[in-house]
């Protein structure tokens, strides 16, 4: 195994609000190997993005760090200055996020603001600078690089404007990109484009890519191992395949089975995840999923579970995981076909 | 395979309902209580607001009482400065600035807040029939709001006033009709803006009349709006009765305006600068009153504003 | 950047202020020769000497007629009659003269207001939420709550009256415009007393413009890239907190064209402002129309002036 | 030519059921200026029969909201016909449409914005009840808490505001809205677009619950391909104003007739790391052209993998006629597909 080059060890971010404290990431540790690409899934709410933006240190006002190491090449880059952390992003860590509209600075021409990025950490002069961006405007399959780069944000396609953006996180060939819902507010047919994309870019230059989604889709795709967060923990991660065939939390396991599939063979019934996400004011004790959780047992109304070993590779932070729900359960066997069941409605209330 | 179990509940507990989730104790939070909790957090809007009731107690009290009358003339000597008998001393005349300052404390209330009932009774409803009819009516009513700012209010307030005739009731006109503008464009953008939302289309949808649009939803949803602009329109009506009575074509003599009395103490500024310091910080403070509640209320009724 | 859409877009606005500035100018003409009493009633004429007034005046001629000579008189030869005070004083060159120390006074202001005003608002949006914002933020309020009389007040109480050593009592009672640009009381009191007020307001806009810039997610791009501070502030906020701030540049000339009405007044500065009030307050009619015309045709100039910045500023708009 | 196709009796429809929606070669063209105009809507014409959900489909822009208030009436159309129960309803304006709402109601996108703020959650649902006067006092406000535990609410929160709610209930209060005047169709615009999953299928299991319980017909507009194709009888793909296909959901999905509709399939995600990895996109070439200017012929032969060019795809317009029973489609060589 190699050594990872990124090490998240109990990150906690929190956001001062009126209400209180909101713990938006509370302990996630996870390493990124050099090279593989990674998928961090999870609703909204479910602290995926302030993940993302508290490696780089990007965190929004009111929230901040509280603890916790992001260690890239033994260093920490929570403890590192302002000037220190700035050379860092960009250049070994890129970053682009989920709307390429509001994300490209709308009064600069594309191009410069990719030859920027380079400029910041003095890799080229202007000219050499200008050279890389054609270039790497073609190498993201954007036609015409030449003519491009005078464009303003507002002339491209949302689908050329996340390119130019992925062509600006590849300026300083970092070594990981992370990338922040990048195909949310893109149509599918261009969302596809963009995946390939990254997937060639993993392939070919060995970026790792920390993917942040909501769509497993897109994981399933894209990524080799995958975190699925909810309410700011991570319930369970491991390699994508056994994840998605033996999914071990149950928030994991009914996740799944609550998308619709493209590829569904008949009319089938959605399992939905009864009640709602909780609020992370006032998170639930003991498992934060126990409100939700059609197999909770009575540890789990008290007692927090940990990232434990399920399987080879795989953790889950779970007092019951689905093996005992299937044999002591019969969770397989569960196919609501009551009415209302699942829409949130309780049995009878139609009719009465 | 597709046995119909229920869904098991293996744990203890009930199984959740939606929709408790989330919301515990009972309360009914509308957006104006919410507002008014903010609005009592905000010191300097409170402390404004303390200081408009006293001046309007005082332009109350001046109608019944002033240490003496306004247009009496020798009270004390011409000049003279603060003292025991006249607090704030006596102007050319020998009139006593305390008393003619109550007296202008009316003038600019009535103006300042006249001024606003009118502009709200003629902007709100024009701005309403614009935004929410555009076409024609929105062409039309745009064209002459963009004339209006095209051209420079106080200017034409003031050969208004040359045309009308000074009087009180002509300076409220001549404002109004410089300014109704404001309250249009803001009621027409707000009813633009509103009409494009979903929730009006859901009330179109769901059968509601024009009216019921427009007073039901679109009203409601842009009182904020209209209240924080009325709020700084007050004392923008203030201060262009001061400019006006200050270039002597506003309030008339002997009727005292802060106005004229700061232009009447620039005379003297040399010999009596009481005569000008004290209606001009009356007028300062005024404003300064009004545009401190007017922020307040913006931050109060529109928390996204507030950082 | 002027591309034919543009060009088009000039032309079409410079047809509007021909038209705005005529439209203005029949309104006024027209009003104030309805007036009860003619023109010249407030003068003690009496018999020939009055009916050869009026005739001289063109005063005894139908409206109509008075109407198309003046409007003739205007847009054909630039000419905007006589002083009906000042007999015999041609209105046109007398303007054109009093525009010159206005505008010199007026730009000085303007350049004052949104030089310090987006300074401050900078400054305060930097610093936001700790005592440099809130003092800067609370100094703007009263600053705009100040009319600009009492500004110019106090100015010349500390300067004139008890700083009289310091301008050698020449200040307030014997101020004369000597075309000196650059004295004190001449340029940079009359300029404060009237940008000071606007200034707190480009201070505020900018301040809240400036949030709202930061706050974007292109800002949070700048850094990702790995940017410094200060080039984000400059290169990528200022200019995109500059859109909003350009929006009130209209309305901030006209706030010092007409807050030049009263500040010529206290300083003695003779320029059209001072015209203004003192035409009114004598009723010299042509005058008021002169100057009016005037101030209309300016208006008009600076706001196409202000959407052709917005041009410069921001890309997306294109006329 | 549209016409015509309607004319060949189009997908199989529930036995017996009675058309409830006929829309007839309707355009809606939107003013851009400069003698431009957007052409959201450019030739359409489709039925929805009793009971059914017709699914929409298509990418930002194709004009499928702008279909969904047409429908609607919400917005007036520029020319073309709408039935709803054989009343022409684009004839009508002022109260006779008003009268017509009642039929016909909509669920809209986003559910922060489709609820009025200032308003308590039971006054927002009484809306429509108190708009036609139907029922007072007592009896309306036992009908508002009914609709909310029809929904799944707790129907003690009538008194509550919108803000208080979560994403997913504040969509329940939107759909005791749509549902308080006992409509016939329920027109759902990207209804559960802004839902997170769980809440999605929460949401899409209600849908398909009332539907049954009230006899509800639904126009289920989305751009998720395969929450449409979970919750449809039969399923419409636009692109750019244009319907390019309908059929029935499985015809759609495993045998498409139209390159577009393939292509689209193809790049919807599937959360199946084995398929996925082996999936091959069907690469379009391009970017969507502007509905100010819409290409000539077939209007995806810019973009069309298949395309014979220049003749006919990019000269003649493929009428949307009927490749296998019950199966429309709009493409020259759906044969190729």
């Amino acid at each position: 195994m190699p050594t990872p080059i990124l090490q998240v060890k109990d990150l906690h971010t929190e956001f001062l609000t009126d209400g209180g404290v909101v713990k938006a990431v509370d302990g996630v540790s996870f390493d990124l190997y050099p090279g593989e690409s990674i998928g961090i899934v999870g609703e909204s709410g479910s602290g995926k993005s302030i993940t993302a933006l508290s490696i780089l240190r990007l965190v929004p006002d009111p929230g901040r760090v509280v603890s916790g190491q992001v260690l890239f090449h033994d260093q920490d880059l929570l403890q590192l200055g302002g000037e220190e952390i700035r050379e860092i992003r960009g250049r070994d860590i890129a970053m682009i996020f989920q709307d390429p509209q509001s994300s490209l600075n709308p009064v600069l021409r594309t191009g410069f603001q990719i030859d920027e990025a380079m400029l910041a950490h003095n890799k080229a002069n202007r000219k050499q600078a200008r050279q890389r961006t054609v270039e790497l405007l073609r190498r993201v399959r954007i036609p015409a690089p030449e003519t491009r780069v005078k464009d303003f944000p507002h002339q491209l396609s949302g689908g050329m404007r996340q390119r130019a953006m992925i062509a600006m996180g590849l300026a300083n060939a970092p070594s990981i990109l992370i990338a922040d819902e990048p195909t949310t507010a893109l149509d599918v047919t261009v969302q596809a484009q963009i995946l390939e994309l990254l997937a060639d870019l993993n392939r070919d230059l060995g970026t790792a890519i920390v993917m942040i989604t909501h769509n497993m889709g897109v994981v399933a795709g894209l990524c080799s191992r995958v975190l699925v967060m909810y309410a700011g923990e991570i319930v369970e991660q491991g390699p994508v395949e056994q994840i998605f065939e033996h999914p071990q939390h149950p928030y994991t396991w009914s996740l799944l089975r609550s998308i619709p599939r493209v590829d569904a063979l008949r009319h089938e019934r959605l399992r939905s995840i009864e009640g709602l996400a909780p609020d992370l004011l006032h998170p639930p004790a003991g498992c934060r999923f126990h409100p939700r959780c059609p197999f909770r047992v009575e540890k789990c109304f008290t007692d927090e579970p940990r990232l434990q070993e399920v399987a080879p590779d795989q953790l889950a932070a779970c007092w019951v995981t689905m093996e005992r729900a299937r044999k002591e359960m019969g969770a397989d066997d569960l196919i609501d076909i009551r009415p209302g069941a699942g829409s949130g409605l309780r049995k009878g209330e139609l009719t009465e | 395979m597709a046995t119909s179990v229920s869904f098991p509940v293996p744990g203890p507990g009930p199984a959740p309902v939606v929709g408790t989730a989330g919301l515990s104790a009972p309360v009914q939070a509308s957006l104006w209580s919410d507002a008014w909790r903010r609005l009592r957090r905000n010191r300097m809007a409170l402390i404004s607001a303390v200081y408009l009731v006293i001046l309007v107690a005082v332009a109350l009290v001046a109608l019944v009482h002033t240490p003496y009358s306004y247009r009496e003339v020798g009270v004390a000597r011409p000049y003279s400065g603060p003292s025991w008998a006249n607090w704030l001393g006596a102007d050319i005349l020998g009139r006593d600035v305390l008393s003619r300052l109550m007296v202008g404390a009316q003038i600019s209330l009535i103006v300042g807040v006249g001024t606003q009932v009118f502009v709200v009774a003629v902007g709100v409803p024009i701005g309403l029939l614009a935004g929410y009819y555009k076409g024609t009516v929105d062409s039309v009513v745009s064209f002459i709001i963009n004339v209006f700012y095209g051209i420079p209010d106080l200017l034409v307030a003031m050969i208004l006033l040359l045309l009308l005739g000074p009087s009180l009731n002509n300076i409220i006109i001549a404002i109004v009709a410089t300014r109704w503008m404001d309250m249009t464009r803001l009621v027409r953008g707000q009813t633009l803006a509103l009409r494009e939302r979903e929730f009006i289309e859901a009330a179109r949808s769901s059968g509601a009349k024009p009216a019921k649009i427009l007073f039901g939803h679109i009203l409601p949803n842009s009182l904020g709006p209209i209240i924080v602009q009325a709020t700084f329109g007050v004392p923008a009506a203030i201060l262009f009765e001061a400019f006006l009575s200050f270039l002597g074509i506003g309030v008339q003599p002997p009727t005292p305006s802060w106005g004229s009395m700061a232009a009447d103490g620039l005379a003297a500024i040399r010999i009596a600068p009481h005569m000008v310091i004290a209606p001009s910080i009356a007028l300062s403070l005024t404003l300064m009153a009004f545009n401190f509640l007017g922020d307040g209320l913006r931050d109060a009724l529109d928390p996204r504003q507030k950082r | 950047m002027l591309n034919r859409g543009t060009l088009i877009y000039i032309s079409q606005r410079l047809v509007l202020i021909v038209f705005t500035v005529f439209a203005v100018s029949s309104v006024v003409f027209l009003g104030i020769h309805r007036l009860p009493g003619d023109a010249l009633f407030n003068e003690h004429l009496h018999g020939t000497q009055y009916q050869l007034l009026l005739h001289h005046y063109g005063l005894d001629r139908p409206l109509w007629d008075q109407y198309t000579s003046f409007l003739t008189g205007l847009f054909l030869h630039g000419n905007l009659g006589e002083s009906l005070v000042n007999r015999g004083v041609p209105i046109t060159p007398l303007v054109l003269r009093e525009l010159t120390v206005s505008a010199e006074v007026g730009l000085f202001a303007l350049l004052f207001t949104i030089g310090l005003g987006m300074l401050l608002g900078v400054v305060a949006a930097i610093r936001q939420n700790t005592w440099v914002d809130y003092l800067l933020s609370t100094t703007s309020v009263i600053g705009y709550s100040m009319p600009s009389f009492v500004i110019a007040t106090f100015l010349l109480l500390f300067f004139a009256v008890w700083l009289d050593n310091f301008t050698q009592g020449t200040f307030y009672f014997q101020i004369g415009w000597t075309g000196r640009f650059g004295t004190i009381g001449e340029i940079w009191l009359p300029a404060f007393a009237l940008g000071f007020p606007y200034a707190s307001i480009v201070a505020r806009l900018t301040r809240a413009s400036m949030l709202e810039v930061i706050r974007q997610d292109y800002i949070r791009t700048a850094r990702a890239k790995g940017l410094r501070e200060t080039v984000i502030m400059a290169r990528h906020a200022l200019r995109n907190a500059l859109i909003p701030v350009i929006t009130i540049l209209g309305p901030l000339v006209i706030g010092i064209i007409t807050g030049g009405v009263i500040i010529e007044n206290i300083f003695g500065i003779p320029g059209l402002g001072k015209e203004f009030a003192n035409s009114i307050l004598n009723r010299d009619y042509n005058i008021v129309i002169g100057v009016f015309t005037m101030y209309a045709a300016m208006v008009g100039l600076a706001n196409l002036g202000v959407d052709l910045l917005y041009v410069v500023i921001d890309p997306r708009i294109r006329y | 030519m549209a016409e015509a196709a309607l004319q060949q009796e189009p997908a199989p429809m529930k036995a017996g059921a009675k058309t409830l929606v006929r829309v007839e070669n309707v355009v809606k063209h939107f003013p851009a200026g400069l003698g431009q105009s957007v052409k959201a809507v450019d030739g359409v014409s489709f039925e929805i029969v009793e009971g059914e959900t017709l699914g929409l489909v298509g990418e930002s822009g194709c004009g499928k909201s702008t279909l969904a208030r047409l429908v609607t009436q919400l917005l007036p159309v520029t020319s073309g016909k709408i039935f709803i129960n054989d009343v022409e309803v684009t004839k009508l304006r002022g109260e006779k449409l008003r009268q017509q709402r009642r039929q016909m109601q909509m669920i809209f996108q986003d559910p922060f914005a489709s609820l009025d703020p200032r308003m308590t959650v039971g006054d927002i649902i009484a809306e429509p009840l108190v708009n036609f006067g139907v029922m007072r006092g007592r009896k309306r406000s036992d009908r508002v808490q009914e609709l909310l535990k029809i929904v799944g609410l707790n129907p003690n929160f009538n008194n509550r505001y919108p803000h208080e709610f979560s994403g997913g209930q504040r969509q329940r209060i939107g759909i005791a809205r749509a549902l308080a005047l006992n409509p016939k169709l329920v027109v759902c615009d990207e209804a559960i677009s802004a839902l997170d999953v769980s809440i999605q299928a929460q949401i899409v299991n209600l849908l398909e619950d009332l539907q049954r319980e009230f006899k509800l017909t639904y126009l289920f507009i989305a751009h998720d391909l395969s929450v449409v194709r979970h919750i449809s009888d039969r399923v419409m793909v636009m692109y750019l104003g244009k319907i390019v296909e309908v059929a029935d959901s499985a015809g759609t999905y495993t045998s498409p007739k139209h390159p577009y509709t393939k292509a689209l399939l193809s790049a919807i995600p599937v959360p199946d790391p084995r398929i996925q990895r082996g999936k091959r996109l069907v690469e379009l070439s391009g970017e969507i052209p502007s509905p100010l200017n819409p290409p000539s012929g077939c209007r995806f032969h810019t973009r069309c993998p298949i395309a014979h060019l220049p003749t006919p795809c990019a000269e003649v317009e493929p009428p949307l006629e009927e490749k296998v029973r019950g199966h429309l489609a709009a493409c020259h060589f759906s044969q190729d597909v």
